[in-house]
């Protein structure tokens, strides 16, 4: 609203009330349809450390098929190499990647192919040396910038 | 809300039958209430969008009664009049333009100026729905349709033809598993696969569905000729598919399109040999077929389909190449862009160096100079000329096949020069490449 | 996020160190105390293999007071004799083999038959560890060192030096982080830096360990020249690396390495131009350094190390190419053979043309032919010359870049056939392409 002159006053005080109610009432049907997609998307499976849990959205069924084909099917699963270790880092991700990502499923709207972002990737890099810090001692030795695994590994995880 | 409801139904369903498809059933639009994504972007290959070395410019042009087109793509001839010395004499130098969308493969063939040569009902065999205008006029039988239609006058093969291409062209109407529908392509593998030592080769029932998504293409984009008065459509790969192979096969049978106005030269014609080409890169070698960056999977809603809206991959890179390359789109069309500027510029110095002897050529000719003096001269332009549209004509640019089109073009510049060695000094003999 | 990865680094555990190493320890079997995985691989450059086009062949051949080596790699110019007419009074026309391990790079330079013309200290800059050596000559200062070595005669320089590269060499003693210790490359990538508009750039300041993973390859796998009186070791990158940059350098700076004998051309030289070559192709542009496919990771036990036993890839394909294109490691063989021979063909048609040119001049001349009249002959054989060299002189026959390899030997067929036609017709103006 641009108009320049003021609003007449004796409105503020029952628009003010009107605006609470109507918020009140917005955020009560937000946390409800939020409960039914959490529900109906078998959100709760989310929470686990089952892949099958992501592959719910089929449009992971790729990268759940690929991973039973690659390398790491009894070795690691999506959140050991998708979430950071420790519980605060690993729920904080699943939290932003949660919300992120059924937004995006709901409305459709999402690059494809799917691309991992630069936050997702550096974490799922610094999970291959969680594992494999060990083995890569001496590649990692020098203090320049730290190796990239999946620059040669890139289907360490799924094979596209 | 509801389109998670959307998805979740769109995951499980497979494809419903809206209406009976026969074997008879050539309108796309029929096929198209059971495959409504296919045929709207079936439909989109009326679309034309450049690329920097691709696509197609649609250019205005006021319809007349010889030709009613109101729209036609870019000519080559005008942006390197070089073709027209190359191909003098021939039809091709007087229309010659950039390819488009399969929507206008029939009009853009019937109002060509090429049309002014007379032509003949063979040349139908890849710019219109041939299946059944083949089966009626061979009374149920392709292969005798296909050579009742060939040697017909154009115009007369004209009115047994009723469309571009059609989904009956690929499709198999039950199961719509891709087919072998053109003669062509029927027997030219099979010459090619029986040289190979694999004799009776029949691609509809031997062909792998991996290799089909590359064949059904080929059914066209290749190098052709027409045979003999019954003039048969006849792709030259007896001995192989690259240049030297095809060329050795022109010159055992003798073969020339046409004579060279200006030089006398007996001359070869090579046409969009896209797929002999792709066979010699990394990519064929590697298993990835034409269908793979032509028509690459497409998700509408939840559902992966072909898309069916065939054009330059680099209108669509996302699609058509990141699935194998994960790397920017930009950068996609940046490294493919990169390998045609090499080939454009080979190709710029290689057709320099004909024209210049085409020229040397026409002079002696003209100076009195016999033909066995000339005889060297002429070898390696017919030689040069084949080589360098064997790459010109091809429509990647070079991308199919990077090193092979640079060398294609490197050996041209070899024998044309040569040439014009060979013109200047009667006892000079030119080094020719064995295959 | 990305600081939970970088805490992670601390916490790694360093190695135990069995022995101090300080910047002037030269000897690699004390750094090998340390990183026994690392030597031990390191020594294995004494080994010979054979590949199809590339590794060595082990020549036992009779010691003497001259030469003591009782094996070297076999003779490039007994392989092809056409070598000998192209490089007709250069020192290469005597002795030039295959090149072989790391090991006897000291070795192979003392006693190649081409230091029967007189050399100088700057052939040591690659052939040697250095970087002590130019340290103590110059008082402390590297620079100064490589100014003072280069203009020594060979013998002279050779006493201060001691054996073939070491660890010193790549390595920085105490962190283990690549570093440049040659002068050649610290300028050279100075100047193709400022020429891309990057001024003062040092290599060991701003480069990334990705691009060093190269660049320490880099410091003797490149075309070079000495320049002057003082005879410094420049490296011809001020335009750019491509073969047309690097020869318009030299015409800039009217240089050349010999007149030919046979013709009296003023020819240049082209030498193992690998970095260069590299720099054209998909790999180079998709981040893919000399290490990855030269020094590929190997599980020693628990471990995994670079590994430093430098050599063919083609003969390590399953570490070497088979983590990036996911393989049968003969089908990767077999798609580097394809690559190379396509090269081989081209530059077997070059030689050709090169050869043959050579002998119309030479035969021109004597015929008493004046310099003006064989000026634009003498020009072509200059440049399809010096184009050949830059492809044969690349030891992987092509692999790095493999359009850009056609390119370049087609160019040089182009130039090579108008030389042939300039000697016939001093009208002929040949054409020359840009850059
Ligand atoms: C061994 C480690 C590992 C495991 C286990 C793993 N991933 Fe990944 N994931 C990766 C890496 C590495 C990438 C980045 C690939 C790239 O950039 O090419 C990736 C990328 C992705 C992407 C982005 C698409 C892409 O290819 O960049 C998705 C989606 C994904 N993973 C989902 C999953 C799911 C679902 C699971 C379980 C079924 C899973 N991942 C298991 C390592 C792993
Ligand atoms: C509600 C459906 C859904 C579930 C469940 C789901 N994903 Fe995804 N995921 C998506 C969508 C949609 C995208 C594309 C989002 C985008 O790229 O903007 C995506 C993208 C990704 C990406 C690449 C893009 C990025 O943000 O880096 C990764 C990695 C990934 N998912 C991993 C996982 C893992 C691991 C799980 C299981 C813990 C999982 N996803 C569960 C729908 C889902
Ligand atoms: C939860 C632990 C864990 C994580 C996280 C993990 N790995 Fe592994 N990885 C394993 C185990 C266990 C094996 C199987 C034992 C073996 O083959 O060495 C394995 C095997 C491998 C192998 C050898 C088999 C192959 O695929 O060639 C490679 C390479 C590898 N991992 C790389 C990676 C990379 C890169 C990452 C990060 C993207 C990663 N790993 C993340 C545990 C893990
Ligand atoms: C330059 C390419 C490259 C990079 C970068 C790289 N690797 Fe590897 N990796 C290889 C190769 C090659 C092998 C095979 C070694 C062998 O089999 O001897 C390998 C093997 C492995 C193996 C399995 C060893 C075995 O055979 O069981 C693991 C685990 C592994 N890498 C993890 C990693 C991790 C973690 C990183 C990042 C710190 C990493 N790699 C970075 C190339 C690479
Ligand atoms: C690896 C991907 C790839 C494969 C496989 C491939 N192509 Fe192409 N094709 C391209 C690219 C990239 C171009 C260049 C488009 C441009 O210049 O805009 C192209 C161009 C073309 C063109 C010209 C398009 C135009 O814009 O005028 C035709 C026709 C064509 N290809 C047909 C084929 C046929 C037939 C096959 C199989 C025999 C095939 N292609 C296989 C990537 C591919
Ligand atoms: C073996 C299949 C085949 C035959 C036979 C064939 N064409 Fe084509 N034609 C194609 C393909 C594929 C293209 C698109 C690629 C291109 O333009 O290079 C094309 C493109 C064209 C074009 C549009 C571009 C241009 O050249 O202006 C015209 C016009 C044309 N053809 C006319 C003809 C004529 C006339 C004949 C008969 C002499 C003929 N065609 C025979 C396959 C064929
Ligand atoms: C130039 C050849 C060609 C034409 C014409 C053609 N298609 Fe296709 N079609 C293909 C190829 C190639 C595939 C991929 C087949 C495979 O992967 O096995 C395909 C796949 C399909 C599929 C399987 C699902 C999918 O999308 O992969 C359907 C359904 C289909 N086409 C319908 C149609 C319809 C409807 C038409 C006419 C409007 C049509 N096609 C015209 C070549 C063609
Ligand atoms: C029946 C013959 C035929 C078949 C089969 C065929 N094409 Fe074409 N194609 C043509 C003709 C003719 C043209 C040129 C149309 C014009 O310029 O009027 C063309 C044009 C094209 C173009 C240029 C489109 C543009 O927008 O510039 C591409 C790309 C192409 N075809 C690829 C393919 C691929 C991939 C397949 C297989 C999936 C295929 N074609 C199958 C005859 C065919
Ligand atoms: C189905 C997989 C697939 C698709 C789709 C694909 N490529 Fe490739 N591409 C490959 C493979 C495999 C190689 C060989 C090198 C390797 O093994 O990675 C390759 C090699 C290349 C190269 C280097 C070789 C050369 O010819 O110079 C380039 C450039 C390239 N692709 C670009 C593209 C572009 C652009 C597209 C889209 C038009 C594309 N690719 C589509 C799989 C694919
Ligand atoms: C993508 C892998 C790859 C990269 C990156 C690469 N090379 Fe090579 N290199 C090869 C192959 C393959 C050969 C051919 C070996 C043969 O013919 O046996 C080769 C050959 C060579 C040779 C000759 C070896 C011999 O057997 O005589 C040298 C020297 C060389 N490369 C140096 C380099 C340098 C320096 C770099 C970086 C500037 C580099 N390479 C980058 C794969 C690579
Ligand atoms: C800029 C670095 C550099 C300089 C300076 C240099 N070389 Fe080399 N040399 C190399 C490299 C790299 C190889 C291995 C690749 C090859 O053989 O092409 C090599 C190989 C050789 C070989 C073994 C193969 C052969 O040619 O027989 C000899 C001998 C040799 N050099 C002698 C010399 C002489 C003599 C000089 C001084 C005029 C010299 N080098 C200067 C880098 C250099
Ligand atoms: C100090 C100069 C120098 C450096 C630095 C150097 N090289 Fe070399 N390289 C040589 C010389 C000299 C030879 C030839 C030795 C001979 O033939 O006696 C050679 C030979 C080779 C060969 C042939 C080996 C064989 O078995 O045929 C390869 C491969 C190679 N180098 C690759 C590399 C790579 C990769 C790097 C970086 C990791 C590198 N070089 C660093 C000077 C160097
Ligand atoms: C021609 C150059 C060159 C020479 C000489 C050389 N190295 Fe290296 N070295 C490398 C490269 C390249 C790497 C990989 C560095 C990276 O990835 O950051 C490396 C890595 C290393 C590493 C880190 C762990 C690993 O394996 O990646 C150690 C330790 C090492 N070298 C020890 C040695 C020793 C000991 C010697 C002498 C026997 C030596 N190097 C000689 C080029 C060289
Ligand atoms: C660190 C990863 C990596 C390594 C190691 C590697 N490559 Fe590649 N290669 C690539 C990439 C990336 C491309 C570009 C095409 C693509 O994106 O897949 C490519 C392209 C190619 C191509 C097609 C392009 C061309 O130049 O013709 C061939 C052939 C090839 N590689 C062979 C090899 C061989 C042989 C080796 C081992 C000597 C090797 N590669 C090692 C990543 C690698
Ligand atoms: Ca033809
Ligand atoms: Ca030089």
């Amino acid at each position: 609203m641009t108009s320049t002159e003021p609003r007449p006053s004796y409105d503020m005080a029952r628009a003010f009330r009107g605006t609470w109610a109507v918020a009140a009432g917005l955020a009560g049907l937000a946390l409800g349809t939020g409960a039914f997609t959490f529900w109906y998307g078998k959100g709760a499976s989310y929470l686990t450390n089952d892949p099958a849990a992501c592959a719910n959205c089929h449009v992971m069924e790729p990268q759940y098929a690929g991973w039973l084909q690659a390398s790491h099917r009894s070795a690691a699963t999506c959140n050991d190499c998708h979430t950071p270790k420790g519980p605060i880092g690993k729920y904080a991700t699943k939290a932003s990647n949660g919300f992120w990502h059924s937004f995006a499923f709901t409305t459709g709207r999402f690059p494809e192919p799917l691309r991992i972002k630069p936050g997702n990737l550096a974490v799922t890099e610094g999970r291959c040396r969680s594992c494999h810090q060990g083995i890569v001692d001496a590649i990692d030795q020098n203090h320049g910038e730290p190796v990239s695994c999946i620059r040669c590994h890139t289907d360490a995880g799924h094979r596209t | 809300l509801v389109n998670i409801f959307e998805r979740k139904q769109e995951a499980r369903t497979p494809f419903f039958q809206v209406v009976a498809v026969t074997d008879t059933t050539e309108d796309p639009a029929v096929w198209g209430r059971n495959f409504p994504h296919q045929y709207d972007r079936y439909l989109k290959t009326a679309d034309q969008i450049r690329t920097r070395f691709g696509g197609s410019e649609a250019l205005p042009r006021p319809p007349s009664d010889a030709d009613p087109r109101s729209v036609v793509a870019q000519s080559r001839l005008d942006e390197d009049p070089r073709l027209r010395t190359m191909w003098a004499g021939y039809a091709f130098s007087r229309d010659f333009r950039e390819d488009r969308g399969h929507a206008y493969m029939l009009d853009d063939q019937t109002f060509t100026e090429r049309q002014q040569a007379p032509q003949v009902g063979t040349c139908l065999h890849c710019h219109a729905s041939m299946y059944l205008p083949y089966k009626e006029a061979g009374g149920g039988d392709l292969i005798r349709g296909f050579e009742v239609l060939n040697p017909l006058p154009y115009a007369e093969a004209r009115t047994h033809v009723r469309r571009a291409i059609a989904c009956l062209d690929c499709h198999e109407p039950v199961t719509m598993a891709l087919r072998i529908t053109r003669p062509g392509f029927l027997e030219g593998i099979r010459a090619l696969k029986a040289s190979q030592g694999t004799a009776g080769y029949d691609v509809n029932r031997d062909a792998t569905r991996q290799e089909m998504r590359t064949y059904v293409c080929a059914q066209c984009h290749v190098e052709y000729y027409f045979r003999g008065a019954e003039k048969r459509l006849v792709y030259p790969w007896t001995n192989g598919l690259r240049v030297d192979d095809i060329y050795a096969y022109y010159e055992a049978a003798d073969f020339a399109d046409w004579t060279h106005a200006e030089t006398g030269t007996p001359s070869l014609k090579a046409q969009h040999p896209e797929f002999e080409m792709w066979s010699q890169g990394v990519h064929a070698r590697s298993g990835v077929t034409c269908a793979d960056c032509h028509m690459p999977y497409l998700r509408l809603g939840a559902q992966k389909v072909s898309d069916h809206h065939v054009r330059s991959p680099l209108l669509n890179p996302d699609n058509a190449c990141r699935t194998c390359h994960p790397i920017a789109a930009e950068e996609l069309v940046a490294r493919a862009e990169r390998i045609q500027e090499n080939t454009f510029r080979l190709r710029d110095l290689a057709m320099d160096a004909l024209v210049a002897l085409i020229g040397d050529i026409a002079q002696a000719k003209a100076a009195g100079r016999g033909d066995d003096e000339l005889a060297a001269a002429r070898a390696m332009q017919r030689r040069a000329s084949f080589y360098i549209d064997f790459v010109e004509a091809e429509n990647s640019t070079g991308f199919h096949a990077p090193q092979e089109a640079a060398r294609i073009l490197g050996e041209a510049m070899n024998y044309a020069r040569q040439g014009q060695v060979a013109v200047r000094d009667p006892s000079f003999r030119p080094a020719v490449a064995g295959r």
